[in-house]
């Protein structure tokens, strides 16, 4: 058992907004009592609930494939030095697995959703997922582009679509659905793209980007999956691309929806010259319309690699940069693209960018709907997300990058006209006890009795980049895993996943479908439970369950 | 004797890993392995369950599986610069054995790919 | 920087209408590549299967993987990385003379014929074998097949891959990326992974005797390396891990007999295309598995006294 | 002027990575200071007074004798001073330097001046692989100071270079100025096959007749008046590049088309004799 004295508590999934009290943990969970054992005493601290990362990529084909592209980064990043007990690691634009534990639960978080899982490659995400030390998982399946489920919706047979959806939920042993580019990726295994809801799907006649997200997002309420459609909408990071992000919020009226990195998706202008925020106009639909959350996929300046499952948007990223471009793309369900890049603030596309994402963040007026995000490794890599929380809690440091942005930003961006800062207790919202609730994830991001015990108490520092960044205590799961910057403890990490229904019969309507597209034997394609080490099942609703936990 | 039979099974034998290999096999052998390719079923074919080697050798000389992990961790250990290398032919799950094997003794790690 | 881009066999089979084998010999060393994923497969966009799909093969000799083909080009040997290299100048409408292409041993008519046909594929694919990659030029001329494709795209659809041999080396290189970031070539002796290949990899380790004890698993280079390197794994305490006694068992100091991998020893293999495939065993095998081994081993090694003694947790600055 | 000398006493058995010898380092360190400095021997963490014998302290000029193939790393990222072997040393000889000059009277390994930006190396003997070469996966090769080496190199000389200067008196292997973005490689003995692969810009000259990779075009013979001026600066390394029309001329070579690249490739041809 263990006790924590003193320190100052934000927890907003609570309503505790910076109240001195105290903590008891027992068996890894909170407690409310304490009968013996060790006291730590944070008096002067803040503490806050774990961080949780709703949209992040961290493992799997994709990101290894960024690994791979990448060796001159890798060389001239930080690196961990194995001990004993400690694996090494290489952190960076695509830090290696037990790297990328270390570096999440050194800033304090705890929880991580990785955003982009093909089936056929599930099995491989779950292994490097196993790699990943210290920190909780789930992970979410690529199926908005998926050949089978679309041939279903063509023909008009919904129902059975939604089974399938269910039954690919299960075999990739995942916890969501991810769309990305809905069509837009089955029109690139032809080289072309699906940029707006209305736009041809190369290969189909009746169906469109719009009736696959208004379908999707449905399918999924019905089947009552914890965490909503997880949204990247067509058209990413093109000018006036706003226009499809706001067509696609008014198709999912009445659906819930999570809109991924919503900074790639709020500009207006018409070209690269023009291009200009238009985060102030979708703030304003979305502040509206409670149906939905996002997380803003904020860019930083500096070094990163690009990876997406939309494989049409990378292909036009390297014709622009002409760095080195990696695709990867995969049989009936999605795509991949890589492409290294560098955000300049002196680019003028890159400076509206790094504009954009703070301005999603500080005018959604909801702190319980926007979570902080880059998008890691896109817009910047996770590690950074102290240097964003200082940018939301100072205006006056945002000035003063705003003072090496290139002068004709001017009226490109909003940015300079916001004053608002955000406040511990907004910080709290949008890094973990809101993305906890989006991920439908009731045990996390919450101190109150019964939750899983991860925390993370910072010391007061005026530099708020350096108090994020150099926690004075990371709990996981009651244990203490960071304590001023070293790392004491090296737990695996639990993974979450979801059962959704199907009929058992589903398996026999499928298996000639699969034969046909895919080239690996049925029976070998679903991802074995055995696989998944430490692995939560997550009630759907609809399962007889009362509150959706089943520890 | 009633032959056991493995269905979808995979042939590690090329980079095809083809998975929908049905096999026949009693305790020692397999005895067809149907699907596979030429040069796969000799695979399965010529690998059996007899204990033709001993279970290890030390200097040539027959040795227990014991001993034989013993000598190896200590040579290991004593390296200045140990090497670890190969990992073709052998599982996922051992490739990671190796990689944490090799990063505990400082080793230099390697596979096929570099030739 | 040109780049790398590929897919799973599984696009190949549903949507190549070209495809082109390069430096290797698939109907003797892949047997069922043709049948399964490339050649002969039916799919919605290709109905007709065989005849829906043009085939072309380069080597430097005509191997029986030729009578698969649609088209075959011999290629003077060595000459494949001036060839590639020629290809990528004409599908930009650079200007190479007809003495220039001859060096290959081809003549420009033929590769602006190839180059229409690319052109005109709704979906084109790759495949390079050993003949390429393992030939003077080595990475380069496997560079130039898949620059080559990459810089395709601006025409149409292309992707490249590596028909790679030896089971599951696919796996190690997946595996090594995720825990060290790197595929091959790798030294840990600082702590950290570095990379190096040249510096690293284990034929120019052993020639230059820069190793003193070798620990080899899934691999018999008593039979396949250089002669140098063989008598320095023979000088050096060597320690082999083997379902079968073998070259190089011959000449080490440890070998330990295990079980096959995927015949007698469950888990995991990948496809050339990264795909994770399930193993069933199908005997049980009177010997422990690689996997079992290697645990030990390690547990065994680390019951000893560390040597790396007040190393920090981190660094800011590799060497 | 004082020196540091260091005697190799044991030979490394495994590689020694010694990136600690750099003047930047010894300029500062005091003899005791020098002795326990931390080389790595494989694996091992050892102090370097047990490979070798240490004398003076706190100087910015290095003076290294032995046969050193082994030792890797030596003036790793220097930015001053000078650092001298008598004897072969190990790869990585300079790589990253930014400043200072680095003698070698013996032969060198691979990877000389690897990603150098500044200073000068001379390597009296061969040299190995990757002279001036950037790392894999690095976007540049060396981006400034100039390498000389008085015999021959291996492949990939130059690789991705972008700016100085590198002269091989002797031949070259594959490769040399692969991928090439610019700066200048001169190849007094000529080189293998594929030289200027893929190269974007920058000049290749050689003074010996080369074959050229057949993604190059001929653009026509010069004198160039360049040609004089950079041999006026290379005089005082101890390099001259013909440039007498009465004796010769260049050919020159455009390309690599493939890319599509500006890259000259210049060949010296000495008129015939009547």
């Amino acid at each position: 058992m263990l006790r924590i004295t003193g320190g100052t508590i934000y927890d907003p999934a609570n309503g505790i907004n910076g109240e001195v009290r105290d903590l008891y943990i027992a068996d890894g969970k909170f407690s409310s009592k304490f009968d013996a054992g060790r006291t730590i005493d944070a008096t002067g601290m803040v503490i806050m609930p774990g961080g949780v990362d709703v949209h992040t990529h961290v493992a799997g084909g994709s990101i290894n494939f960024g690994r791979a592209r990448t060796p001159e980064d890798h060389r001239r990043t930080h690196a961990f030095i194995r001990s004993k007990t400690r694996r090494s690691g290489l952190g960076g634009m695509a830090p290696t697995t037990f790297a990328t534990g270390y570096l999440y639960a050194g800033m304090g978080w705890t929880t991580v959703n990785e955003a982009a899982v093909p089936v056929l490659s599930a099995r491989h995400t779950h292994e490097e997922l196993n790699d990943i030390p210290i920190v909780d998982k789930s992970s979410l399946v690529l199926l908005a582009n998926n050949e089978i489920i679309l041939d279903l919706l063509e023909e008009g047979e919904d129902e059975r679509a939604k089974q399938i959806m269910a039954w690919y939920i299960w075999a990739a042993k995942s916890y969501g659905v991810k769309a990305v580019n809905p069509g837009g990726v089955a029109s690139w295994k032809y080289g072309n793209d699906s940029k707006h809801l209305t736009s041809k799907i190369s290969g189909y006649d009746h169906i469109t980007p719009g009736t696959i997200v208004t379908k999707y997002a449905k399918m999924i309420d019905e089947l009552g999956i914890p965490h909503p459609l997880h949204l990247h909408c067509n058209n990413l990071g093109a000018p006036g691309n706003v226009e499809t992000t706001l067509e696609t919020m008014r198709h999912l009226e009445g659906s819930r929806a999570h809109f991924a990195h919503l900074q790639y998706h709020a500009y207006g202008g018409d070209d690269w010259g023009n291009m200009r925020s238009e985060a102030a106009r979708l703030a304003e639909y979305f502040n509206a319309h409670t149906n939905m959350t996002t997380d803003a996929g904020a860019v930083l300046f500096g070094d990163t690699v690009t990876i997406t499952a939309d494989g049409p948007w990378q292909h036009l990223l390297y014709k622009l940069t002409g760095r080195k471009w990696g695709n990867l793309d995969v049989e009936n369900e999605t795509g991949c693209g890589i492409v290294p890049y560098t955000y300049r603030p002196s680019n003028l596309v890159n400076a509206v960018q790094w504009a954009v994402g703070l301005e999603l963040l500080l005018l959604i007026n909801d702190p319980w709907r926007v979570f902080l995000s880059t998008d890691h490794p896109n817009g910047a890599c996770f590690w950074r997300y102290p240097e964003i929380i200082q940018l939301l809690m100072c205006a006056d440091y945002r000035n003063e990058c705003m003072a090496n942005l290139p002068l004709n930003i001017k009226n490109k961006i909003s940015l300079p006209e916001i004053s608002r800062e955000y406040t511990l207790y907004e910080i709290a919202t949008i890094t973990s006890a809101g993305p906890a609730r989006s991920l439908g994830l009731k045990h996390k991001g919450n101190l109150g009795i019964g939750k899983d015990a991860d925390l993370v108490i910072y010391h007061q520092d005026k530099d708020i980049a350096r108090m994020f960044g150099h926690p004075r205590y990371v709990f996981k799961g009651g244990e203490i895993v960071i304590e001023e910057g070293d790392i004491r403890e090296t737990p695996d990490g639990k993974e979450y996943l979801i059962q959704p229904f199907y009929e058992p019969d589903i398996d026999e309507f499928l298996r000639p479908r699969f034969e046909d597209r895919y080239c690996m034997s049925f029976e070998n394609y679903p991802v074995e439970m055995e696989r998944i080490e430490h692995a939560q099942i997550q009630k759907c609703t609809g399962d007889d369950a009362e509150d959706g936990d089943s520890q | 004797m009633e032959l056991k039979v493995i269905e979808n099974a995979t042939c590690t034998f090329c980079g095809c890993v083809c998975d929908d290999i049905e096999l026949h096999a009693d305790d020692v052998r397999i005895h067809q392995a149907k699907k596979a390719c030429v040069l796969g079923k000799s695979w399965f074919l010529n690998h059996t369950a007899e204990k033709k080697y001993p279970d290890a050798l030390i200097d040539g000389q027959p040795a227990s599986l014991d001993e034989a992990i013993e000598v190896a961790a200590n040579h290991l250990y004593e390296a200045d610069m140990p090497l670890v290398y190969g990992m073709s032919n052998t599982t996922c799950e051992a490739q990671k054995e190796c990689v944490a094997m090799a990063d505990l003794l400082g080793a230099l790690l390697d596979s096929h790919t570099s030739l | 920087m040109g780049g790398k881009v590929t897919c799973t066999l599984g696009e190949v089979k549903n949507r190549a209408d070209f495809i082109v084998y390069w430096g290797g010999n698939p109907a003797e060393c892949h047997p069922r590549h043709f049948t399964k994923y490339t050649l002969m497969q039916k799919s919605k966009f290709l109905p007709r299967g065989r005849k829906d799909r043009t085939v072309v093969l380069v080597d430097i000799r005509e191997t029986k993987s030729a009578k698969a083909a649609d088209h075959f080009l011999q290629v003077r040997p060595g000459k494949d990385f001036e060839l590639l290299t020629i290809l990528r100048a004409l599908i930009k409408d650079q200007k190479v003379s007809e003495e220039q292409v001859a060096e290959t041993g081809l003549s420009l008519e033929v590769l602006k014929d190839l180059i229409e046909k690319m052109k005109a594929a709704k979906f084109g694919v790759m495949f390079f074998g050993m003949g390429l990659s393992m030939t003077r030029g080595k990475h380069m001329n496997a560079a130039a097949l898949l620059t080559l494709a990459a810089e395709m795209n601006a025409f149409t659809k292309f992707v490249a891959m590596p028909m790679r041999g030896h089971g599951n080396v696919t796996g190690a290189d997946v595996i090594m990326r995720w825990q060290t970031g790197y595929p091959f070539g790798i030294s840990l002796n600082r702590g950290y992974p570095r990379y190096n290949p040249g510096e690293f990899s284990t034929v120019d380790v052993l020639v230059r005797g820069d190793t003193d004890c070798a620990f080899i698993i899934g691999a018999d280079p008593g039979a396949t390396m250089p002669k140098p390197a063989i008598d320095h794994l023979a000088k050096v305490p060597t320690i082999v891990l083997d379902p079968h006694v073998t070259h190089t068992s011959r000449l080490s100091r440890v070998h330990i007999t295990t079980a096959p991998a995927g015949i007698a020893a469950p888990g995991t293999g990948y496809r050339m295309d990264e795909v994770p495939m399930p193993l069933k065993p199908a005997l049980q095998s009177p010997y422990p598995s690689d996997e079992e081994v290697v645990r030990r081993i390690r547990e065994t090694i680390a019951l000893r006294p560390d040597w790396m003694t007040n190393q920090p947790q981190m660094i800011e600055a590799q060497i | 002027m004082s020196e540091v000398i260091l005697r190799l006493k044991q030979d490394p058995v495994v590689t020694l990575e010694a990136e600690v010898i750099t003047p930047d380092k010894f300029a500062e360190m005091s003899h005791e200071q020098i002795c326990e400095s931390i080389v790595y021997h494989g694996k091992r963490q050892l102090r370097l007074d047990e490979f070798f014998e240490v004398e003076g302290e706190k100087s910015e000029h290095i003076v290294l004798h032995g046969d050193m193939h082994r030792v890797r790393h030596l003036g790793r990222a220097m930015t001053m001073g000078s650092l001298t072997a008598h004897g072969d040393v190990g790869m990585h000889l300079g790589a990253h330097m930014k400043g200072g000059e680095i003698c070698i009277r013996g032969n060198a390994g691979d990877w000389v001046g690897a990603e150098m930006s500044g200073g000068k190396i001379h390597v009296r003997g061969e040299a190995g692989q990757q002279v001036g070469a950037a790392y894999r996966g690095s976007l540049a090769g060396m981006k400034g100071g100039i390498i000389i080496v008085d015999g021959s190199a291996g492949i990939e000389v130059g690789m991705r270079m972008k700016r100085g200067t590198i002269f091989i008196r002797g031949s070259v292997k594959d490769f040399a100025g692969l991928q090439m973005i610019g700066g200048t490689i001169i190849l007094g003995e000529g080189a293998e096959i594929r030289t200027g692969a893929w190269m974007q810009r920058g000049t290749i000259i050689s003074l010996k007749p080369i074959d050229l990779m057949p993604t190059f075009g001929e653009s026509g013979v010069m004198n160039p008046t360049f040609i004089s001026v950079y041999s006026n600066l290379l005089k005082p390394h101890g390099c001259e590049l013909p440039n007498d029309q009465n004796l010769g001329c260049y050919r020159r070579f455009s390309g690599d088309r493939s890319v599509p690249g500006k890259g000259e490739i210049l060949i010296w041809q000495e008129h015939a004799l009547n």
